[in-house]
């Protein structure tokens, strides 16, 4: 018997999941357009192996496929890896991530919905303490040409010092290692009027998408507006106790990952906090501990170990954030 | 039941068996260390011995290398802030090379410690990382053990180089536009290395005298 | 002091005694599956862990050091540690009753927690004084306690997932410890300057 | 101890009430050791030398140990026989013992360890109970070998690294070959939990089979529907 | 108006298909061939009835009388005479049968003698008397009763009337609004006198202009403070809470009443029905009911108590893709198992559902915890934690989020991405968490007794064992006395042991029955008749047949079949391993 | 060697000492998990588990002499609550005990019954009522459904019907099916 209510409204999560990979695009423009259309060739593969991952293991479990690859969620965590790998990362380190990402940690605890950690994050983690070297070769500042791009994901020679380079948070870090100050390192190649060059365009298109979102109402601006607020917070205070040592907050916000993850990363909406006060704390932790992470960690870019070590406070966020209820006053348990 | 057990009755007796047993464990513990004892020391020598093998090839001298050191306090140059030991090698009683410990402050990952050997002429008789905390899989190559090139480790170009061969300014590796090599995405690790040896080689040329000429087992 | 706040730090985040020392698994899978109960054996285990800390540094530095019986340390410091157990127990059953409903049932098994063992001998090896024992007792338990409740909020909502049968259970509890433990290894390096 | 009572401690041992797998005890030396299949197997063997001299003390002794102090006895016979194994390793093969480190102190408060005598030798005759503590120990050791081994094949693409700790002319073997990048998260702590959840999951999903094999007809387990596999009922 | 009005949180905005039925006036229903008056008159209360097959009833005669705190009375809807008191299923979600009065109307609409009685006159407790025999319940739905509402009579300030009707299609208080406001406001004024409230305020969402007007036509007109408020169109402003909320600012928690916060609510039609009972005397017998949907004529008819689903629906010409017929609106009501249930006072509409209309919801996909829903629950709850919960049958954890405080309105469901039926799994959670409440209490109870019984066991094994020993040491004496043999073993073991005692105690029983000259007695007992004699030794033979071992009294044999009574005792004997009937039984569909 | 032993011998008489001090003087009383556990027991009263009643069972579970599985009246949903109470694992129902069946109350044939009181005597929750000779019934809302007097009726004249639903005991049920297709 189908219960009340009879009537829906004309909403799916392939709609949701739509709008956001619509949403990236922007981004990706940017970013073909600075860096290369080498993240094509990437994004293809890694769309392919989320699906190949998600119907394959739906299948070992016995359960339909269609509405699985339908809902179009694997697309959007395959392009997340791909959006935070190096562009030129060889094909097989794609392939794997992906495949980790939906197999292990989004099925392997039951699929869609149910996963506690941030599958996108957990594949970026898990290869950057697997293959350190490979997650850390950047094309240098300027790019390089698509041929070049193409030889080395499909596995060409790695060893050319001359073709990669750093980003600019490993290049500021690298840096600082050495000694030198802020001001110097970024008058460096790697680096461009605010983040990395070039980067802040790629940046200003992740942020053209996130701001869609938000206008189109798939996600609340708690978390964006929380992550970007801690970070450039934090990075203000250190910045202001000691500008030759810390980069300005303008920067940490323009480089790396920042804007993807403000506006997509931050706001997955299965393995983050619900709850408003909940997706603040949420947020605001994750832009805290990437700072620590990125100023004094062993990793050039902590957004991603910062996401995962807030997935991990998640239940007990939701836990001791819920709202009032109707009638209740706060705090107060019936 | 004959009669009820008190609160001291029962403590006697349980302290009593407890003690009974203690002493046969105890006992055979301490016989057990009795009889490893010698292998133990051994086994801790013999381990020594093995990274001042690397560091010093053994047919350099001729001295009991470790009951012949000095202490010195801290050291800047050695990047010690505790204070450490040296070994003073000697062949028929002159002085052959020098042992240092020396520690480079600016690893990827934290400090890596080192063992560093001078000889009297001014030349790095060996290096070996004694602890480091450096990337597995990607700084890691600065230990022997560990580098994929097992026949001819990374750390291997140190050997008997000196100041002659490279000169202190090009001490440095060759993305920096010094002589040394390095690993590509990991030149962190061999830089921090490497400027270590070099502050090491040059501490150790100034005060080679100083430390020859000291009581063993005296403070410097 | 900063070296102070980076052991607790180093302890409790960097190398967390669970996730990256891998000491203390046994509690940490078996009362993990519920919120209350993981709060109750941090409880226990951060006080006896702090105090079986300073005791065995003091047993270490002023009976076994002056008499060269480095090789009793085991013995020695696992009879104290049940001993602090058993006296802590009969402490708080005397003293409070409330308390010993919260700790008493995870006492007994603290014994056999091997972090309890594990701390007093690293800090051996690490040469620490009496107040770094201490705090690094401390910090380690604190450590413990940290990843035992979060990983029992985690499992709590874990009960209603679509787990696929084979992975139902401990199986994949001990995959989400590996999260986990990947998560934390994004504090490496934090206590570089230690 | 008859036939019978053999194959059961035996069956238990290794399968069905694996101490690593099953019973979830002694899990810090099984996932903080497996990072090579060398130091597992070795700590492993340790691990089995101290369960049996153990629970054959303990079996022998077990009418002398009074009730209230019997956890104070039973570890302190447990730390004496782990000293004695810890200086034995210190002594004779040194580079293992700075490998396993801490672990050889640690195995006083493997839960196993105590679990078992506990459970089984105090109540035994000690034939049976050195049986016991064998066979539990070889549960364990081999369940530290499939860890050992995975995790330094997918690691380091090697097997029997370390193995001229022990065995000074033999060499280790490199299976995929030199060039092989090495995943290295099989070796972090990371790379230990998911070698063991997904060695805990095949276990289960062979004994399940194995019951439904058993059963012909497998018994309908009432499971818990699940939105995306359903749809309402109508 | 000036009224500052609060805002509810969450709430959805719908597709409101207003227009369709309420632009026809309310007619009246033609009497059905049949009318099946249910005595119960929702989950909680039933009546009993005091009807029986054959008897003619006139309208307004009452055919049920109120039973307990939440009855009340139930009238016959129109004259005629009763055929039958049958179990018939009725109109609620389960489709289960309760017990109803069959009338066939005779077509006069003859009324019982009425009595209007001004409230004034009388004192608070008999006006709440008269509403209670009147059978006036609230329309707005639940079906609770009104005198129950209105409670101690002080304390309450404001009335809330009722008249949102933000379900989509149900027209049926618009309809009464422009029609009977005179009614409405003369109802609101009584309901207003008996709660002691000093002001009524009367909700009418904004997409009801022509109600408004008609409502502040009519209040205008009135004496009494009462004002016409003109609420914000957002589902479910009408939801009792929700309307206070707005018209008032208080918010009134699960579990808590109205009056508890000085504001009481009442639907509209509610207090119609208040006016007719004391004005014009009449109980409740009819209720206007909106039919709409896929339906040719919709509109509004003024139906009888008891009306047939199926004979109402032919007034409204169903087209013919019409596949399920909805009882209430589409947001909160549920569909019909079986046309044939009548009209119950709760009944406030009829929807005719097509495929197209009101499309099959698509198979549902995990939760991706959105928050779409927690973003719509005019609750304010969480509730895909809720359904979290409810899905892994943690109910604990979902009674900890509140999960009683959903009113089940549908909004979350209505919003949810993954089409995932959440009020259903609410719905499911709520009964189960009831049933395990009842099965506690049954379980403390039977604990309660069980020891009781124990307990008493205990005592009268003591006391028997006490007052053997009295009697064995007196015959001891006597014996003693007499010099005769050794005493006999049982009297001289009797104090020692239990069992003996028992054994004594059997012995003494023996003794008094053969005093008694009993007959033979199978199994312990006594003075049976020829006739049972009879058939106990024909059961035994039965028993026999069955192969069924004797003297295993005592064990637990669970699965032994129990044989029919005497009624089917001349019957052949069920063959060995039928069926027990009364297993066969349960697997009622 | 000496110094070994005299330390140890030192700490194991303190340790010794105390803990025989402490294990008479604080010995544990009273054991609350029983109460725990028999709330969660259905109160049957059956003996189904072959223990004479509920309590008698839950002291055999807190006891560790029985296992979590053995009460049919109690069902899967009993079993989940005490391996949660327990902290064990769950297990199904172990079949040597019964079989979880839909709750059913006893009804006594008033024509046949002879007025015995044998069934008032086997019920364990006084749910029976009338004297001796005169006909007795089954008290429905106090009958746990145990089947225990079942048995004792000399004229079986006691039949256990299953509870029928009523709209106040009707429950929604689980909102979906599994259309999962097996592989
Ligand atoms: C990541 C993953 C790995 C799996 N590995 C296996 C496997 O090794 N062997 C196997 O038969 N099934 C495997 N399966 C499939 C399911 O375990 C198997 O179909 C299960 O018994 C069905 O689970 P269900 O009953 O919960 O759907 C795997 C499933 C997943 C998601
Ligand atoms: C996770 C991670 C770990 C790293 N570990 C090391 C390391 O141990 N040693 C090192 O020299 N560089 C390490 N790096 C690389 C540095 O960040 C830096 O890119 C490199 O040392 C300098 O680059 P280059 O060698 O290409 O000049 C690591 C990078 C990452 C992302
Ligand atoms: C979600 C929801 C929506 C409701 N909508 C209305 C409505 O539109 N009109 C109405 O009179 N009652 C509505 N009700 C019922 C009211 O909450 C309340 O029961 C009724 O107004 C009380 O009046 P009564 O006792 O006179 O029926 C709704 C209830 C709920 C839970
Ligand atoms: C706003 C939004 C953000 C998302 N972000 C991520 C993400 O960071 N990583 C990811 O794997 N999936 C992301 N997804 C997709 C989806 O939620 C994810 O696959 C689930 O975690 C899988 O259960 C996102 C989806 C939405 C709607
Ligand atoms: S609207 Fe649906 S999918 Fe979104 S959180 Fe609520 S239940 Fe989950
Ligand atoms: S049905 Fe319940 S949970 Fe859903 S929106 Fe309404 S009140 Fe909230
Ligand atoms: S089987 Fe269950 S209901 Fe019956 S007596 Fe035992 S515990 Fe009670
Ligand atoms: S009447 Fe029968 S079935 Fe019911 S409780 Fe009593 S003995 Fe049990
Ligand atoms: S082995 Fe059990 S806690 Fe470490």
């Amino acid at each position: 018997m189908i219960q009340s209510p009879y009537i829906r409204k004309p909403a799916s999560v392939q709609r949701v999941m739509f709008t956001v990979l619509l949403a990236l695009t922007p981004g990706i423009a940017a970013y073909v357009w600075q860096v290369g259309a080498g993240i094509l060739v990437n994004l293809a593969i890694a769309s392919a192996t989320a699906v190949a991952a998600e119907a394959l293991v739906r299948r070992l479990r016995g359960r339909p496929i269609a509405p699985a690859i339908g809902d179009l969620s694997a697309l959007v965590t395959a392009w997340l890896v791909v959006l935070c790998f190096p562009p030129i990362v060889p094909w097989w380190v794609t392939v794997v991530a992906v495949t980790l990402a939906i197999a292990a940690v989004k099925h392997l605890y039951g699929g869609l919905g149910q996963n506690p950690f941030n599958p996108a994050m957990v594949a970026y983690c898990a290869m950057i303490v697997a293959f350190p070297s490979l997650m850390s070769q950047w094309p240098p500042a300027g790019g390089l040409d698509f041929a070049t791009q193409l030889d080395l994901i499909l596995g060409g020679a790695r060893n050319l010092d001359a073709i990669t380079g750093a980003t600019a948070l490993d290049a500021l870090r690298t840096g600082l290692r050495g000694a030198e100050s802020v001001d110097a390192i970024l008058r460096q190649p790697p680096f461009g009027t605010l983040g990395g060059r070039g980067w802040e365009w790629i940046a200003a298109g992740y942020l053209a998408g996130g701001l869609l979102l938000l206008a189109l109402r798939v996600i609340t601006w708690h978390m964006p507006v929380a992550f970007l607020a801690t970070l450039a917070a934090t990075a203000g205070a250190f910045w202001l106790a000691n500008p030759a040592q810390f980069a300005s907050p303008l920067f940490h916000l323009a480089s790396g990952g920042a804007m993807l993850a403000a506006f997509f990363i931050v706001t997955d909406p299965v393995s983050g906090a619900t709850t408003p006060l909940g997706k603040i704390i949420f947020a605001a932790g994750i832009g805290l501990i990437a700072y620590l992470i990125r100023a004094f960690g062993a990793f050039p870019e902590g957004i991603a170990f910062a996401v995962l070590l807030m997935n991990l406070c998640v239940p007990l966020i939701d836990m001791k954030t819920q709202p009032r209820v109707f009638g209740h006053r706060r705090g107060k348990s019936p | 039941m004959k009669d009820r057990y008190t609160a001291t009755r029962t403590s006697l007796r349980t302290a009593g068996i407890m003690l009974l047993f203690t002493l046969v464990f105890t006992a055979l513990m301490a016989g057990t260390y009795r009889i490893t004892a010698p292998a133990i020391e051994a086994s801790e020598l013999a381990e020594r011995m093995r990274l001042i093998n690397d560091v010093l090839p053994p047919e350099n001298y001729d001295n009991v290398l470790l009951e012949d050191f000095v202490e010195v306090g801290p050291v800047a140059e050695l990047g010690l802030d505790q204070g450490g030991r040296i070994y003073r090698a000697r062949r028929n009683g002159e002085p052959a090379a020098l042992i240092l410990e020396a520690v480079a402050p600016d690893g990827y990952a934290g400090r890596i410690r080192l063992a560093v050997g001078v000889d009297t002429g001014g030349r790095l008789t060996g290096i070996r990382v004694t602890a480091h905390r450096e990337t597995p899989g990607l700084g890691d190559y600065i230990d022997p053990k560990k580098d994929r090139e097992r026949a001819k480790p990374w750390i291997g170009q140190f050997a008997n180089i000196s100041f002659a061969e490279v000169a202190p300014e090009r001490w440095a590796v060759r993305r920096d536009g010094g002589a040394f090599a390095y690993r590509i995405g990991a030149t962190i690790s061999a830089r921090a290395v490497t400027d270590a040896a070099g502050r090491a080689l040059a501490w150790a040329n100034e005060r080679r005298d100083a430390l020859f000429a000291a009581e063993t087992g005296s403070r410097i | 002091m900063s070296s102070y706040i980076f052991i607790v730090i180093g302890a409790v985040l960097v190398n967390n005694v669970v996730l990256v020392r891998m000491l203390g698994l046994c509690p940490f899978m078996g009362v993990s599956k519920k919120l209350e109960t993981a709060i109750g054996m941090g409880a226990a285990t951060t006080f006896v862990l702090t105090l079986g800390a300073g005791t065995s540094y003091l047993i270490d530095r002023y009976l076994l050091q002056p008499n060269d019986l480095a090789y009793l340390r085991t013995l020695s410091f696992i009879v104290v540690i049940a001993a602090i157990v058993q006296l802590t127990e009969l402490v708080i059953h005397k003293t409070s009753p409330l308390l010993h409903r919260v700790l008493g049932i995870y006492l007994p098994l603290i014994t056999t927690n091997c972090a309890v063992l594990g701390v007093p001998l690293l800090n051996v090896g690490l040469n620490h004084n009496l107040f770094e024992s201490l705090l690094f007792g401390f910090g380690s338990s604190l450590g413990f306690t940290l990843v035992l409740v979060l990983f029992a909020g985690i499992r709590e909502r874990l009960d209603g997932a679509d787990v696929p049968a084979p992975f139902k259970g401990t199986a994949i509890a001990m995959i989400t410890a590996g999260f986990m433990s990947l998560a934390f290894m994004g504090f490496a390096g934090l206590d570089r300057f230690h | 101890m008859t036939l019978q009572g053999f194959r059961d401690s035996a069956f238990n041992g290794l399968w069905k009430q694996n101490p690593g797998l099953v019973q979830l005890l002694g899990l810090c030396p099984i996932l903080a050791v497996s990072s090579t299949m060398v130091n597992a197997v070795s700590l492993g063997l340790a691990t089995i030398l101290v369960m049996a001299v153990a629970n054959l003390a303990v079996s022998v002794l077990r009418n002398f140990i009074p009730y209230e102090i019997r956890i104070p006895v039973f570890i302190l016979i447990i730390a004496a026989l782990v000293t004695m194994v810890d200086l034995s390793f210190n002594a004779y093969f040194h580079e293992l013992y700075l490998v396993l480190g801490i672990f050889i102190p640690l195995i006083v408060t493997n839960c196993i360890v105590l679990a078992r005598i506990e459970a089984f030798a105090a109540k035994n005759d000690p034939l049976s109970s050195t049986l016991d503590g064998i066979l539990m120990g070889l549960g364990l050791v081999w369940v530290l070998a499939v860890l050992g081994g995975a995790r330094e094949l997918i690691g380091s693409g090697t097997l029997f690294a370390g193995i001229d700790m022990i065995f000074p002319n033999l060499a280790p073997i490199e299976v995929f070959g030199h060039d092989y990048p090495g995943f290295l998260i099989a070796i972090l702590p990371p790379g230990a939990f998911f070698a063991l959840g997904c060695l805990i999951a095949l276990f289960n999903w062979l004994n399940t089979r194995a019951t439904v094999r058993a059963h012909v007809r497998p018994k309908p387990v009432a499971e818990p529907a699940v939105v995306g596999e359903t749809s309402a009922a109508s | 108006m000036t009224k500052r009005l609060h805002r509810f949180k969450g709430g959805v905005d719908l597709d409101y298909h207003k227009a369709e039925s309420a632009g026809v006036p309310i007619r009246s229903a033609p009497l059905p061939p049949r009318l099946i008056v249910p005595l119960r008159q929702n989950a909680r209360s039933v009546a009993h009835g005091i009807v029986t097959a054959g008897e003619h009833v006139l309208k307004g005669q009452r055919i049920g009388e109120a039973e307990g705190v939440l009855g009340t009375a139930v009238h016959a809807p129109t004259s005629g005479t009763v055929i039958e008191v049958t179990e018939h299923p009725m109109a609620h979600p389960s489709g289960l049968d309760t017990h109803c009065v069959v009338i066939e109307p005779d077509g006069d609409e003859r009324w019982v003698a009425l009595e209007p009685l001004d409230h004034r006159s009388i004192d608070r407790q008999s006006a709440l008397n008269r509403l209670r025999e009147a059978g006036v319940v609230g329309l707005g739905g639940a079906a609770f009763p009104s005198h129950v509402k209105l409670g101690s009579g002080t304390g309450v300030d404001t009335v809330v009337i009722n008249g949102a009707e933000c379900e989509p299609w149900i027209t049926c208080d618009d309809r009464l609004m422009r029609e009977r406001a005179d009614q409405i406001l003369a109802g609101a004024a009584i309901l207003s006198d008996l709660i002691g409230a000093k002001r009524v305020l009367v909700g009418i969402e904004d997409n009801k202009p022509e109600a408004i007007a008609a409502m502040r036509a009519a209040a205008a007109a009135q004496a009494a403070p009462i004002e016409i408020v003109a609420i914000p169109t957002v589902y479910p402003a009408g939801g009792e809470k929700q309307l206070i909320r707005v018209l008032t600012g208080i918010e009134i928690p699960h579990g808590r009443l109205g009056t508890d916060f000085g504001v009481q609510c009442f639907n509209v039609g509610t207090a119609a029905a208040v006016h007719r009972a004391f004005a014009l005397g009449e109980p409740l017998v009819s209720r206007i009911v909106t039919l709409a949907g896929n339906v040719e004529r919709p509109g509004n008819y003024e139906v009888l108590i008891g009306t047939p689903v199926a004979s109402l629906l032919e007034l409204a010409e169903p087209r013919a893709d019409t596949d399920r017929y909805i009882l209430g609106g589409p947001m909160m009501g549920f569909a019909l198992p079986d046309l044939s249930v009548p009209v119950i006072k709760g009944t406030n509409c009829v929807l005719s559902a097509s495929p197209t209309l009101f499309p099959r919801s698509k198979p549902p996909l995990p939760c991706i915890r959105c928050g779409e829903c927690a973003r719509a629950c005019p609750a304010e709850l969480q509730p895909f934690e809720l359904y979290w919960f409810a899905h892994s049958r943690n109910f604990g954890k979902a009674q900890e989020y509140h999960l009683f405080d959903c009113i089940e309105c549908g909004c979350c469901s209505y919003v949810c991405p993954s089409h995932i039926p959440l009020v259903d799994y609410y719905r499911y959670a709520k009964s189960e968490i009831w049933a395990r409440e009842r099965e506690t209490r049954a379980a403390d109870g039977a604990r309660e007794r069980f020891e009781f019984r124990n307990f008493r066991q205990e005592r009268e094994k003591a006391e028997k064992a006490a007052k053997l020993a009295a009697k064995a040491a007196e015959t001891k004496a006597k014996l003693a006395q007499t010099e005769t043999a050794p005493a006999p073993a049982p009297t001289e073991a009797a104090p020692q042991s239990e069992d003996d005692a028992k054994r004594a105690l059997i012995a003494a029983a023996l003794e008094r029955a053969k005093q008694q000259k009993a007959a033979a007695k199978p199994k312990n007992t006594e003075d049976l008749s020829a006739a049972t004699l009879a058939e106990i030794a024909e059961i035994e033979a039965r028993r026999k047949a069955l192969g069924l071992s004797e003297g295993d009294a005592g064990d637990v044999r669970p699965a032994l079949p129990t044989l029919p009574g005497p009624t089917t005792a001349a019957t052949p004997p069920a063959p060995p391993g039928g069926d027990p009937e009364p297993l066969a039984r349960e697997d009622r569909p | 060697m000496l110094t070994a032993l005299l330390i140890m011998a030192a700490i194991a008489l303190v340790l010794g000492a105390a803990l025989g001090f402490a294990s008479i003087r604080f010995k544990v009383v009273g054991d609350p998990l029983v109460e725990k556990i028999d709330a969660i027991l259905p109160q049957t009263q059956c003996g189904q588990c072959g223990y004479p009643g509920c309590k008698p069972y839950a002291q055999a579970i807190a006891n560790g002499e029985a296992d979590i599985n053995q009460c049919p009246p109690g069902g899967e949903e009993g079993i989940r609550k005490l391996a949660d109470l327990l902290g064990r694992e769950f297990k199904p129902l172990s079949e040597e005990f019964g079989v979880e069946k839909p709750k059913a109350v006893a009804r006594i044939d008033e024509q046949t019954c002879i007025g015995c009181t044998l069934c008032i005597q086997a019920c364990p929750v006084d749910a029976i009522v009338g004297a001796a000779k005169q006909m007795h019934t089954v008290v429905e809302p106090l009958c746990t459904g145990c089947e225990l007097c079942v048995a004792p009726c000399p004229v079986d004249c006691i039949t256990m019907e299953p509870v029928a639903e009523t709209v106040e005991t009707w429950k929604w049920k689980y909102p979906v099916i599994e259309i999962r297709k097996r592989a």
